[in-house]
């Protein structure tokens, strides 16, 4: 019987190597797997190159990672932010590299690593300094840019519930990056706050299979979350 | 000198919003538009993290960390919106889906080049986001912005000094000055806010300004 | 008010024009949308160019329309099947042009049109008859073949049920090709067996956001279904 | 000459098939693999139409037009399984992640070229589907095959003389005399059916065979 569900964090992340490319799910604080970066700060891998939309806020989740020192490269779209003062101070003191991606090239190049995409022609950043000195090429009269695919070894991402065959289903905006990172990574992680029968999932609504998943565990909810599904009209009017 | 207001901006802009219409409100000010769509025109507000149908701001203590706009603020969703994930979500804006981006800008060029993800300073930490995929990706790209920069320069220039995030994109500048469509034969005033003549504003736009045919 | 519902088949259809690339979704006979087709041929429009995975079973849906003479080229990756014999004579009399391409690179490159993608590295057929002549590419020791996007006028799809906003949701294995034909084309319309209130769908499990759906129309259930979801384990063992 | 049925080799490619193993099985012969997976080994089968966690055909009566698999034929879906549109169905093969891909073939070369899809004949109407995705996209191609055509050639040969589906994709053969791996040093026989000797096989093949390491 396959069971995809780990018994903890710690055993989750075990075989995590220094080196590895790790795709973080989240954006901003919506679907940051908190717990898991905890976890991969106990565990100590360093060397890593993270590939997140942004570059950590305030001092905890993928900040604190930063700040641990575990984090050589960090491929993202928007670093700098009001509390990114962690990432902040170790780009400018040359202590991390940067590779800025338009967030819509970072996501396209994730999923073109999953769908296996040798590379893409992409409209954006055409003509901009983050695509200068890039192969580009017209196409029925509109500029292009190649852009390849991003491989990880590690995706660690945020579900919201999920079986033991590893299909998994998010919540509201929190699904962000988490369902094409899966797809990315040859190790996929994903923590949720339920874990359900198989067959409780409506196999309309699995929005990650468990093909893409390896792991799941179990972690508390901690963020703020409201039942309401949806405003009213009226109160929304 | 006589300025439209944040809200008079925003007002303008969310007038020329129509009905059916899928939107992307960016950061900051364009945000602002969502509370001036009149009321009981439907239109579709996306979000680049993977809402289309957003609502507003929750009630307080409706809060959710799950549930935030581009700008990481707190939002709601309306009956009939939907959530995806973040290459859907680009690909919804680069497939051209989207009817109209809003957006910030450090300068507008005479040809529609844009300018607003980076200062170039030389200690400046650069952040893109989604602004590359916005500004490209829409039918019809608005920037809303002050017309001249703090020092009194012309935030509509002949070539960006600043660097571009994407060429030939704007469609309309809506400024607290005036509203001025890009096309091919030049920009075009649509609109002059009220006490300030044309050849006025033309003195204070560094590109020379043509009547609205 | 915003209402994509459409009165028939035949106001949803009005406007279809000679000369249209005309998507219609569907695997064979699942999700394949009859009363659409049949519409098309009643509606009259010629010279079409059809994307299709297949090219008709028997003599009614697809085929009946090859068999109306209004298509000129068949886009596709698998027309021959043991009933596809209305293809059959037109392709063999010359009286249809066949662009055949693998069943990945058709639904790639069908979701490159819907997401802006101006071309892409395939490694589906490179060395084949179907990729002769075309560019080439070596990236990471893989070699690939450059696709182009297909985008369409028109695409007609079947769903399961939509709102007045154009939201979608499929019904098992007839989702297939819909939700990459309704990002594809100019004006989708898509055919579904429930029409339900604004907020009825699970914003969770919207599989087609509206904002691809430009037309709706309600038709009856016409094929086999079973309400039962899935095989017990017990009975699958 | 001795030969193993066609449920006998349904049977053999089974057992290969590891415990969680995600599996995709052609059109044909391949699909009679799912009958002999040993009970209670829990194997996802995906098909290309969408559908991941495939169950067996229905009780006659519960046939649904809407769960069909590659083949046309109805099928279920197990507690767990999935659906999902035709890109992210291809993603899944063409981005390699399905262990196990199981087709027919015409032909198979000793470098591992696959022709399975076109006979080449000048009359022929050509048909491709899925073959050159599964061929290329699983981390192992097993092919399913008789040894030899019906006027006794062999189907393994230096190279390919039908249309190819995929250069240098096939890991093992299982024909209906032998099972071979498909290696950097050439042909390697696994097991040959009982009663026939290597060097009978040897004779049989088009192509120099080497024992099993």
């Amino acid at each position: 019987m396959i069971n995809k569900i780990s018994a903890s964090v710690t055993e989750a992340l075990a075989d995590i190597q220094d080196g590895a490319i790790v795709m973080i799910g989240g954006f901003g604080g919506a679907g940051q797997p908190t717990e898991l970066i905890d976890g991969l700060i106990a565990q100590g891998a360093r060397e890593l190159t993270v590939v997140n939309n942004n570059a950590g806020n305030g001092e905890t989740g993928l900040a604190a990672l930063l700040k641990a020192g575990q984090v050589r490269k960090i491929i993202c779209s928007f670093p700098r932010q009001v509390d990114s003062q962690i990432f902040d101070g170790l780009y400018r003191a040359g202590k991390l590299e940067l590779e800025l991606v338009p967030q819509g090239n970072l996501a396209e190049r994730i999923r073109a690593a999953g769908a296996g995409i040798g590379a893409f022609f992409s409209p954006t950043g055409y003509g901009t300094d983050l695509a200068r000195g890039r192969e580009t090429r017209e196409i029925d009269g509109r500029m292009y840019v190649l852009e390849m695919p991003i491989h990880a070894d590690v995706a660690l991402i945020k579900a919201e519930a999920g079986d033991r065959w590893g299909n998994l289903v998010y919540r509201k905006a929190a699904r962000n990056f988490g369902p094409i990172m899966a797809t990315a990574a040859r190790l996929t992680i994903a923590s949720v706050h339920e874990v359900v029968e198989l067959g409780a999932l409506d196999p309309e609504a699995i929005v990650t299979p468990g093909i893409f998943v390896q792991r799941i565990v179990k972690v508390p909810r901690a963020s703020r979350f409201s039942t309401v599904a949806t405003v009213s009209k009226q109160a929304a009017a | 000198m006589n300025k439209w207001r944040r809200d008079q901006m925003a007002a303008r802009v969310a007038n020329d919003i129509a009905e059916g219409a899928y939107v992307n409100l960016g950061i900051g000010l364009p945000t602002m538009v969502a509370n001036h769509l009149p009321k009981g025109r439907e239109v579709f507000l996306h979000s680049e993290n993977g809402i289309l149908g957003m609502g507003p701001a929750p009630a307080p203590g409706f809060e959710d960390d799950d549930l935030i706009n581009a700008g990481k603020q707190p939002v709601t969703l309306l009956p009939g919106g939907a959530y995806f994930h973040h290459a859907d979500s680009f690909g919804m804006m680069r497939g051209g889906h989207l009817d109209i981006c809003v957006l910030g800008a450090f300068q507008v060029s005479v040809k529609g080049d844009l300018a607003n993800w980076h200062t170039g300073a030389a200690d400046a930490i650069p952040a893109v986001g989604g602004a590359m995929d916005l500004a490209i990706g829409a039918k019809k790209t608005f920037v809303m912005m002050e017309h001249l920069t703090k020092s009194g320069e012309s935030k509509i220039v002949a070539t960006c000094t600043y660097p571009l995030t994407g060429i030939a994109c704007v469609s309309r500048i809506y400024s607290d000055l005036a509203v001025i469509d890009i096309t091919a034969n030049g920009l075009q005033v649509v609109e002059i806010v009220e006490g300030l003549s044309f050849d006025e504003l033309q003195k204070l736009s560094d590109v020379p300004l043509h009547h609205k045919n």
